[in-house]
């Protein structure tokens, strides 16, 4: 195993990473910037170190320069990169690299780097899997345009090293195409991505997403997992994820996962990677490969009782795979929420500040990973994911009906959350029936019947009673009212709202 | 006293005017009777929890500018609500916005990546408007509503603050 | 299934019952008295009462009549007991059952009742199980010397219906015996036990204890989990438990669970049962059957996917059992811990207060149930139990290793626990080896080693760093301390000191 | 400033007095230089948490009466300090109690409902004593240290409040 690790991220993951290196025996150091220095990771790392903002246009987790002359000043044998941030960046592994420094990301043999979408697509092409029709790459404008017209509209602009979302456009016409190009080519820039290249691809507007976790050693030896679909995504980030896919039988899930090891082993795959497929009219699409731990690692391991990350760590340190074939069962069903700090009524515009009040879900097959806690501040410069919630079922309507009744045990006061979006998703006959699209969550209309969803009749007697409450117990409020001098009756109220609560401004929650 | 409540439809609530707020206490809504205590407020008095018929709810209460509710959260879950009439009292109820404005503006402060409709275009609720990136994240705006934009008020890659006007539409 | 179901008892198993009854789809009702207001239970259930106080010697969670009373206003049709308090109250069932509610307890057939331990030994001994020698059951003094004097000390005694620990006293030699009785008596007449017999057993200093959960239904299908041992008790309370034993070969396992098949269907267990043994020189003895839900279930529930809660409610309110036999596996290892709000150092006494500060454990694999949060307050009144952590490994070392990482990030703050403690017992070679000995815990000296095991050479350096700069950065201590005025060196020391602190009190922890 | 402290051993630990607290500074214990931050403090100014040698320390330090510290704890786990000498002050150390003391008190309120020895007895380190009824628990009090039980100064069943004498072991 490795000595000293660097985990070079925030949140979720750094504390994951933390446990992880630790449990294999290894000295877990984190970095932070000033915000960040209260978090579980940091508590709980060997070693922590600040990093600083050496230039405003760059975060200091992004600050590649920074992280690697650490790394070397503190004799660290590998950097952990979580997910996001450097973990696809092949400059970052060079620079670490040349200073014998391993980072834990899959390394693959000869040119192929999994960071390279369009590479990767083209190698599973060759390996025979189906895949979506699309463009060779390019970075050059006047490519554009024969490019698109060689395809049908909608499509999606891709920027070949993007990632977890970023650097992707749906384009519905030609009109588009334009914009679409120069916000990529912006991204790839602003994320430092290894190339400003982009791709075209033809956009499925309704297909099923799903990925296969692998893992494979260095000997060859490959253990690929059982699927996750990811129902309900918003900005191509994740906000439901279940597993196995109620929606995959038996016969196809065997023939992906040997078409997987097949291409891992074409692709020389070594380390933890996530097989992507898009699922329309019954044909699996091979779309991408990811090289880095996804956070939906959780749910693998509450299904299988098997730890990805720890796994992950272990062969890059070039120990073997160790697990036996059918050592891990999937006749279990994991659901998995990811809780942002966003308003659903605001097109998820994220909802920075502080946590005032926090009630937690708990019980028998729930399993909450969270990096907030009463008190906490959400800095507004990152990832605005707070929490995974977990759920296993020994059935699919049991972990509905688990999540949905875990999600209103959980209750956050200070920032918007998606928790009642996703309460209502839960109760969603489309979400029972696996009928659920993107449209839900781009149309305010059908996003917002999730929430109507919630509310009973009753509800909105109490919320009426709640409203006239406040106003009644509020004596400035009601004083400004002009309650008529002659009643007593109001004046009463007045001087007992008055009396039991000290005269206050009113205030708006966040 | 009496309120009269809009929240989904018209509610008729009574509070007593006598009731100690220190100990469980019953108001009126509608044809119902509710038993209510306080269970946890703020230093400031505002109420946090209460115990209605029964069952805990957590609540959140967001005013308008002259105090008056205008916003409930039970348990987070939003419900909007419009106080029309206090019997005993002046007040004057403004007349409601029953209406979806036309006016988008920035829900946070970002730079504006992208626009991607023009001045006479036809937009559907939920069309995208454009693109104002903020955090790491791209935020997509969305049309509040269907019909045509009117105007367009900022330029591409303006870096705006939170409720400048972006565009209109009617 | 049941409609309404009130929950009569507080704490963590409280917010357990109240979850399991929501995801059952019925109602679930909780009662709370004023301190309790706030606990995730009474937040989550359906509907919640307050009980009062109306005897000050009863404890309103005790206050029998009150509860009954409160079950037949509410209109319940069943009665969640938890574990300790009325869960085996004999009274408590019949005065529900006279009004048409069900008890979740094992109902028994005939003429047994599981609460009394004496006739469950005698119907395992007719059953064929090793028993522990022992005396008949008495509650005249008259039979007490008799009794001891055909049996060899040490011996224990124990209440026929005593529960949890409660109720039973160990007794070296003959002087202790009259004391013990006397003791033991006044706790059956305390606790409201059923009567106030007790009965003499042999002690086994250092045997092996495990026991098998059971779930049985009215149609006598039967299924017994793998066993969990408890390597460590404090007053006959877990601090750890394990499961599977890490000492109990397949053959053996196999053969008592068909023992414990056949002794419930003989006793016509029907429910949740815990079927408990003592092993000592490889000879298993039958020990007694718990008719409540344990806190161990939780563990149960990790290891093997079943949530033993709501199967329990589910086969009380007559459904089938619903289990292929081979549905759970036991190829992992489950270790909890039991964190109490008390002083190992200080002879385990309680520790109520105030947490100031808490850091939680998290990350895959670990489980933290937990009735506390920041700023919670710790009623002295009841059982300190204050959180059951518990992870799963691969193999019982990882799970040894994860447990004393997760521990390691536990922090509470504003009360005394056995979190070190805990750490030291999972660094010691004694719980690796399983030579732990109730003695590690009762001798204050080699419960102490635990907790030296933790510090290093650098710690202590650290230690006096800490002190010296607590000392240092308070101007007023050090004020008193008389600094010489004429040193230009100490004055400005606390020149800095009072500058940049403001005056303050010295203060003791809790 | 120089702080002779007793901890598991002897340590000389010598604090800069010109140091910043605002920002990191450097400690020196024996002949280990260790590199100091304070990380978060009370609103009364203690200190709760330090970052040393780059590790998040959470701290809680017990003081007796004059304000000297006696224990400090690292994340929980109690290690006791004496400082013996600080250097620049007309301090005078108390003598410290090596000794165990051989008082059994109450460590918390409750009903004495047991006692097993009688004066005269020999006691070993650990041999229970009594017990003591108070919460839920029955808490058996322990012998201290070796030696021979002096005088019991309760009766049985008598109710004690926190720090009563119980018996003295001699």
């Amino acid at each position: 195993m490795f000595k000293r690790v660097l985990v070079a991220n925030r949140g979720l993951i750094q504390a994951n990473c933390v446990r992880a290196i630790k449990e294999l025996g290894a000295t877990a150091i984190a970095v932070y910037e000033g915000d960040d220095r209260d978090s579980a990771g940091v508590r709980n790392a060997d070693e922590a170190y600040e990093i600083k903002i050496n230039d405003p246009r760059i975060r200091p987790y992004l600050d590649l320069e920074q992280i690697v002359q650490l790394a070397e000043d503190l004799k660290v044998d590998a950097v952990h990169p979580g997910y996001g941030f450097l973990a696809q960046n092949g400059k970052f592994a060079r620079e670490l690299e040349r200073r014998g420094i391993k980072l834990i990301a899959p390394r693959v043999e000869g040119k192929f780097n999994l960071s390279n979408k369009h590479e990767v697509k083209e190698a599973a092409m060759r390996a025979g899997l189906p895949v979506l029709k699309g463009s060779e790459v390019f970075s050059d404008r006047e490519r554009l345009e024969p490019a698109a017209k060689s395809l049908n509209f909608p499509l999606v602009m891709k920027a070949a090293h993007g990632y977890g979302g970023i650097g992707m456009k749906v384009i519905p016409d030609m009109r588009r195409l334009e914009s679409a190009f120069e916000h990529v080519q912006a991204t790839c820039r602003k994320f430092f991505m290894n190339s400003p290249e982009v791709f075209l691809e033809q956009y499925l507007s309704d297909p099923r997403h799903i990925e296969f976790p692998v893992l494979r050693d260095e000997a060859g030896r490959t253990t690929v997992f059982p699927e996750l679909e990811c129902p309900l995504q918003r900005r191509f980030q994740k906000l439901v994820l279940e597993t196995p896919s109620p929606f995959i039988d038996r016969i196809l899930r065997t023939k992906l996962q040997s078409e997987i090891r097949v291409l891992c082993e074409r692709l020389g795959v070594f380390g933890f990677a996530s097989v992507e497929f898009l699922i329309s009219d019954g044909t699996a699409y091979f779309l991408e490969i990811n090289g880095y731990i996804q956070p939906s690692h959780t749910a693998t391991t509450l299904l299988t009782g098997v730890d990805l990350l720890k796994e992950q760590i272990r062969l890059l340190s070039g120990e073997p795979l160790n697990m036996r074939r059918n050592e891990f069962s999937c006749d279990r069903h994991v659901i998995n929420t990811y809780i942002y700090a966003e308003d659903p009524e605001n097109d998820f515009a994220p909802s920075p500040g502080q946590v005032d009040r926090l009630y937690l879900p708990f019980g028998e097959e729930v399993v909450l990973q969270t990096s907030i806690s009463s008190g906490a501040k959400i800095s507004p410069f990152y990832d605005p994911m707070i929490a995974k919630l977990l759920v296993r079922g020994r059935d699919r309507d049991e972990a509905i009906l688990k999540m949905g009744i875990a999600l209103e045990e959980f209750f956050v006061e200070g920032l918007k959350t998606n928790i009642p979006l996703m309460r209502g998703v839960m109760k969603s006959d489309a979400f029972r029936d696996g009928t659920l699209s993107p449209e839900h969550m781009k149309n305010p209309e059908k996003r917002n019947q999730f929430i109507e969803s919630l509310k009973s009749a009753k509800d909105s007697e109490i919320a009426a009673l709640v409203a006239s409450l406040a106003l009644h117990s509020d004596g400035e409020t009601l004083k400004r009212m002009e309650v008529l001098e002659t009643d007593d009756n109001a004046q009463s109220v007045l001087g007992a709202a008055t009396r039991w609560l000290k005269p206050r401004k009113p205030r708006r929650p966040r | 006293m009496k309120y009269s409540v809009y929240c989904q439809k018209k509610h008729a609530v009574s509070i007593d005017r006598k009731m100690d707020t220190g100990k469980p206490f019953e108001i009126t809504v509608d044809k119902s009777c509710h038993d209510v205590a306080i269970r946890k407020v703020k230093d400031d008095g505002t109420i946090m929890t209460l115990l209605i018929d029964h069952k805990v709810v957590p609540i959140e209460v967001e005013r308008r500018g002259d105090g008056m509710p205008v916003r409930v959260f039970l348990k987070g879950v939003p419900f909007d609500v419009e106080i029309s009439k206090i019997a005993s009292t002046r007040f004057k109820p403004q007349v409601p916005e029953r209406d979806i404005s036309g006016e988008v503006h920035a829900n946070l402060p970002g730079q504006m990546v992208e626009i991607t409709v023009r001045v006479g275009e036809k937009v559907e609720a939920g069309t995208p408007l454009g693109i104002l990136d903020a955090m790491k994240m791209e935020n997509e705006i969305l049309s509040p509503k269907a019909g045509i934009v009117k105007s367009i008020e900022v330029n591409q890659n303006q870096i705006l603050a939170k409720g400048d006007l972006i565009l209109v539409i009617e």
